[in-house]
């Protein structure tokens, strides 16, 4: 691996594994993860998946190994705002709606240049929705919902958990769409998923789990 | 003492008496007033519910055939 | 023949139907009430006498009594409605139902209220934990729980249903209230008038206060039908008679 | 394909309350902690004077355990109505209200018995006379499942709502008034040396009619919450 | 519609909606479901799936049309026990373990003949998994552990609220195999999903819902 | 890109968890109703006897807003771990820290202050006299925020555990007791005539410390407390 590599990778993971009671939950993982690239972390039910996204998320610490951000090892406040993680739960309060959702979360992170609340929602395709609590939602309703954070935050890397689950057609080509635009504006992704992916803007990246 | 004066002052128990009273007129009016306000507001968010469900079904007219996924 | 009565019901609980028959009735209901409550006042604070023990503080009983009589009343008429609503899922009779709380809730609190007033110069305090004064406060806590719950639903309809359930089993309280003065002995004043018996109070006192108990009926007529209207003007908001009641209310 | 009978029903429904109950046994420990800590506050809040403490000894014991209870209504229901597994007993092909009866059961298993065992503690704590005790407890073991019955109804009711907390205390405290006066009369009626059974009678006539009543109540409240 | 065609037909929906504030969810919807049949209910996000399916499981009432069960207007009494329904909340109790859940359904439901616990368990992939807590399971898990009810307990129709998500290919296989079998023992099933369904049983009836 | 400056991420934040609170503003007056009912149960527990009620009122009040708070503590984080937005929070380019010090801000706003503000009334209904209000006041409104920094850390730290109820109870009750105690010195030495301004004051630099270091305790608590 030479320096230059090194320094154009976003993230690099070199022998890394997360132990559970002593024990790894996957095999050792090395790769690589440059701006404008997508990954496909890939592994049956149950290898490690949502793992794998929560320790890169700083969720959870790392079990051995080492992680690099830019080509420095990771430091958590390094790169809080570029991270932007999607996991099973959707992080929505039931009780507020979407609109309302979204204006917290920018209140933290911050927006994207000339993005805007309503539009990221009409993008999404919650036109109409903008204001009826999520609790009310159906559960692909909810998962749009909580997908237009992506389009809304400013952030380089995004960790999607099977963001394709719970979406109809239209919503899944959506997705596809998104992480098509982010990789070509110099965004990476790394993606969960049991199919429905279709990416368009170079070979991704296959990260393979093993239990 | 005279008559009205006798009505009024209720034989030293006006303090007891007047606000009793002024309870139940009170209450019973705010009783009927209340309905009257949600009246008017019912039939006013009623008919912002028309022009809504009038706007959404001219917007399904026009773009009744949804953008079909990418291949 | 058996049928004619239920058919009745129906036409009747049909709400552009009662729409327009709790519509014409209403005025009417309103006017007897208030001309009856005039009556019945100047009798009460006008002509009749002072009482020999109380002085005129007794006269706070043409209103209390009445009030206190029709907050049990609305009870029990609301949770008849409320059983046909469960029962049958008359959208009237839920109506009916929750819109008699507040009419229910505000007559119990005058009783509270003006009992309170009575009670400072007869009894020498406002509040006593006595059996019919605390059953009374329940039922006021009974109301506001009915109320509470009707509006805690998103779905109306699922909050009168469970609204009503609430109020059918509330309906222990009422006979607690009435013979809470016979089953424990209380401070409160047992029963004094007697429609068919021998009544231990004078007439001159006794009409207004029967005369009131007739125009708080009136009132509850009145106050119901309106309420009910509007009511059914937001449930049936999807409905054609309503989206023509508002577009014609909106022209002038 | 073989039907289970009505006991099985009911033990595996018993059983499944009391395992999770189990599973969470510092759960079942807090309103017994509460209730400790309620008493043990009172001395420090008032001074330890031994008279007074003694004079409110019995209706500070009924209060605390009632509140305790209080506390741990609210929760009958709802972890089973968000993880979908309320939906599923709907759907048995059981009695709803067996098997509400049952969990209200497990309920009271779970949260009132410790309450009641540690109530001579309690009681000692606030200097009650020793033979007034045993009365304190029998006004609790009825007044408990009083409580647990009629709560769960309205539980069952609100449950379907979003702001079911205070409505539940609201519609909870005509119920409670009743059985803490009756409760409180027998502990206070033992204490001076009076006949105590009356109150005790009408608490115990309560429960039977709650008994029968509150589970059919439960469930037909349930099916109206869980519609929307 | 004859009077063989309507006794030999299992569910029948006539005219049937729901309505939310005196609006209807979904346009009317007639169909028939036969024993031996499956149908797939289709429709994009929003357009009323789930709520058709709880209306169908009995938990919220038919709001207008009408609903038959073996010809008869469907009651709740006659058909307990012989509808099963699984919706995005999965109905485990995330404290108890895989098994314990399965006890106490099959103590509720009864068992299917032959069936036990921990067959069903290992045929369903959760083998070393059953006696972890479910909510130490990956989501894959968890959606399995669920679907074990399918296969554990009596029931003449099954109503699959997208039976598919989260699951691995495998576990989509398996899902496809289990409809099969089920529908070829007589039974039938309601299944609505975006995509995963490959059915091999005869052609899959298709409702359409339209928002 | 234009990351927002900490004043709007305060703001955001406040703004976030008053709405919900007001969303389901049933929930706010939970406790109020709470220590209005545990109130109101005293005088049927103990007979409406004036000079006792009196004697006890200070003490009742206290223990009742504090008990009340203790309720409404257990839920500060649970509902942000169960839909995930505390790992959204988590996740945040902003100090942890200090947004946890808002959502404190807000838990204290929403329950500790409608309970400041019916204390009055809790202590009239007892007959407390009307000038040992103040001083009860006061101490309330020092010995509340105490509790809530407090709790918050220890309900962070048993955030991930499963048997949260029992632990959360079992390590605030040594941190209620003095905070009691102090309060109710203060307002007992009120009610006889002596000089409280000494507890008061206890409470006071008790406070100051709490509101600098408790938050940073909490944030610590609970990365370690997801971190499973
Ligand atoms: C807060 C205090 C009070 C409350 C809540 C209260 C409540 C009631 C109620 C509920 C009734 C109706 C009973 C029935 O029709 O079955 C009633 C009737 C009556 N109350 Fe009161 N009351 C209060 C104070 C007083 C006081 C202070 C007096 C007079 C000294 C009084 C005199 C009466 C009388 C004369 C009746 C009619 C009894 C009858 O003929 O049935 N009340 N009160
Ligand atoms: N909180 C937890 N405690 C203990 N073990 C866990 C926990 N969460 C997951 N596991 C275990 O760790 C392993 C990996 O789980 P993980 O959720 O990462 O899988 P996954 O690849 O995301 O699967 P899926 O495709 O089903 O979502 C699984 O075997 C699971 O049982
Ligand atoms: N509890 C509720 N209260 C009010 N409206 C609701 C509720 N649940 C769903 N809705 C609305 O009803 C419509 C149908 O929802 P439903 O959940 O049935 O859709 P679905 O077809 O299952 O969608 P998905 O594919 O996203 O799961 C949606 O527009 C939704 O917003
Ligand atoms: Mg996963
Ligand atoms: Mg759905």
């Amino acid at each position: 691996m030479t320096a230059a590599n090194s320094t154009a990778s976003l993230l690099e993971a070199r022998a890394l594994s997360f132990l559970r009671q002593d024990e790894p939950v996957f095999a050792p993982l090395d790769f690589q993860l440059r701006a404008g690239e997508l990954a496909l972390v890939e592994g049956d039910n149950g290898s490690g998946k949502t793992t794998l996204l929560r320790m890169l998320a700083g969720l959870l610490h790392v079990g051995e190994g080492e992680l690099r951000w830019r080509g420095e090892p990771l430091q958590r406040d390094r790169c809080a705002g570029e991270i932007l993680f999607l996991g099973h739960q959707l992080g929505l309060k039931a009780d507020l709606s979407p609109c309302e959702n979204l204006r917290i979360a920018a209140g933290l992170h911050g927006c994207r240049d000339g993005a805007s609340v309503a539009a990221v929602l009409a993008e999404i395709g919650l036109r109409g929705y903008e204001d009826e609590p999520v609790r009310r939602l159906s559960a692909g309703q909810k998962k749009r919902a909580a997908l237009a954070r992506l389009l809304l935050l400013p952030a380089t890397l995004w960790l999607l958990d099977e963001p394709y689950a719970n979406l109809d057609r239209i919503g899944i080509a959506l997705v596809n769409r998104i992480l098509e635009t982010h990789t070509a504006a110099g965004g990476a992704a790394l993606v969960t998923s049991h199919g429905a992916v279709s990416f368009h803007g170079g070979e991704p990246r296959h990260i393979r789990m093993h239990a | 003492m005279s008559a009205p004066q006798t009505f009024f002052t209720m034989g030293g128990y006006a303090a007891y008496v007047w606000p009793a009273y002024a309870v139940f007129f009170i209450v019973l009016i705010a009783d009927t007033v209340a309905p009257r306000l949600r009246r008017r507001r019912v039939l006013r968010e009623l008919r912002a519910r028309l022009v809504r469900q009038q706007a959404r079904q001219d917007r399904a007219g026009s773009n009744s055939i949804p953008t079909p996924p990418s291949p | 023949m058996s049928n004619w009565i239920p058919l009745w019901l129906h036409k009747l609980g049909s709400p552009p139907t009662f729409y327009r028959f709790a519509g014409a009735l209403q005025p009417w209901a309103m006017t007897l009430a208030l001309l009856l409550g005039a009556i019945a006042l100047y009798g009460g604070l006008v002509l009749a006498p002072a009482d020999y023990q109380q002085g005129d503080a007794y006269r706070i009983i043409f209103i209390h009594v009445p009030s206190a009589e029709m907050s049990m009343f609305i009870y029990a008429a609301m949770g008849v409605a409320a059983f046909i609503a469960l029962v049958w899922r008359i959208k009237l009779a839920e109506v009916v139902a929750m819109e008699s709380a507040p009419i229910g809730a505000a007559f119990t609190f005058i009783t509270l209220v003006t009992g309170s007033l009575w009670g400072k110069p007869m009894w020498g305090t406002w509040w006593t934990w006595d059996a019919r004064l605390t059953s009374e406060l329940v039922l006021l806590f009974l109301y506001l729980g009915v109320i509470g719950l009707y509006h805690a639903f998103e779905d109306r309809r699922q909050g009168a249903r469970a609204a009503a359930f609430l109020a059918i089993i509330g309906i222990i309280n009422v006979p607690i209230v009435h013979f809470s003065v016979n089953w424990w002995n209380t401070l409160h004043q047992g029963s004094t008038i007697n429609v068919f018996g021998q009544s231990k109070m004078s007439w001159d006192m006794l009409w207004p206060l029967l005369t009131m108990m007739l125009a708080t009926k009136f009132y509850y007529a009145a106050s119901l039908f309106r309420r009910a209207r509007t009511d059914l003007l937001a449930m049936e908001g999807g409905k054609d008679w309503v989206r023509k009641i508002a577009a014609d209310e909106a022209k002038p | 394909m073989n039907r289970p009978g009505l006991l099985t029903a009911c033990t595996a429904m018993l059983r499944r309350d009391l395992t999770l109950a189990w599973r969470r046994r510092g759960d079942i420990a807090m309103p017994v902690l509460y209730a400790l800590i309620v008493t043990m506050l009172f001395p420090f809040a008032l001074g330890p004077e031994d008279t007074l403490l003694q004079r409110i000894a019995g209706g500070v014991v009924l209060v605390t355990v009632l509140l305790a209870m209080l506390l741990a209504l609210d929760a009958m229901f709802s972890s089973d109505i968000e993880d979908g597994s309320l939906e599923q007993l709907v759907m048995a092909p059981q009695p709803l209200a067996l098997m509400l009866g049952m969990k209200i059961l497990a309920h009271w298993i779970t949260t009132a018995l410790p309450l009641i065992v540690i109530a001579p503690l309690l009681a000692a704590m606030l200097h009650l006379p020793g033979a007034v005790i045993p009365v304190l407890l029998l006004a609790l073991s009825l007044a408990t499942p009083l409580l647990s019955l009629f709560g769960a109804v309205l539980v069952a009711l609100t449950a379907g709502t979003r702001r079911s907390g205070m409505l539940l205390a609201l519609m909870l405290l005509p119920l409670c008034v009743p059985a803490v006066i009756f409760a409180a009369g027998a502990v206070a009626a033992a204490q001076q040396g009076l006949p105590w059974l009356a109150p005790i009678i009408w608490l115990a006539a309560a429960l039977v009619l709650a008994v029968v009543l509150a589970p059919l109540a439960c469930a037909a409240a349930l099916r109206i919450a869980l519609d929307a």
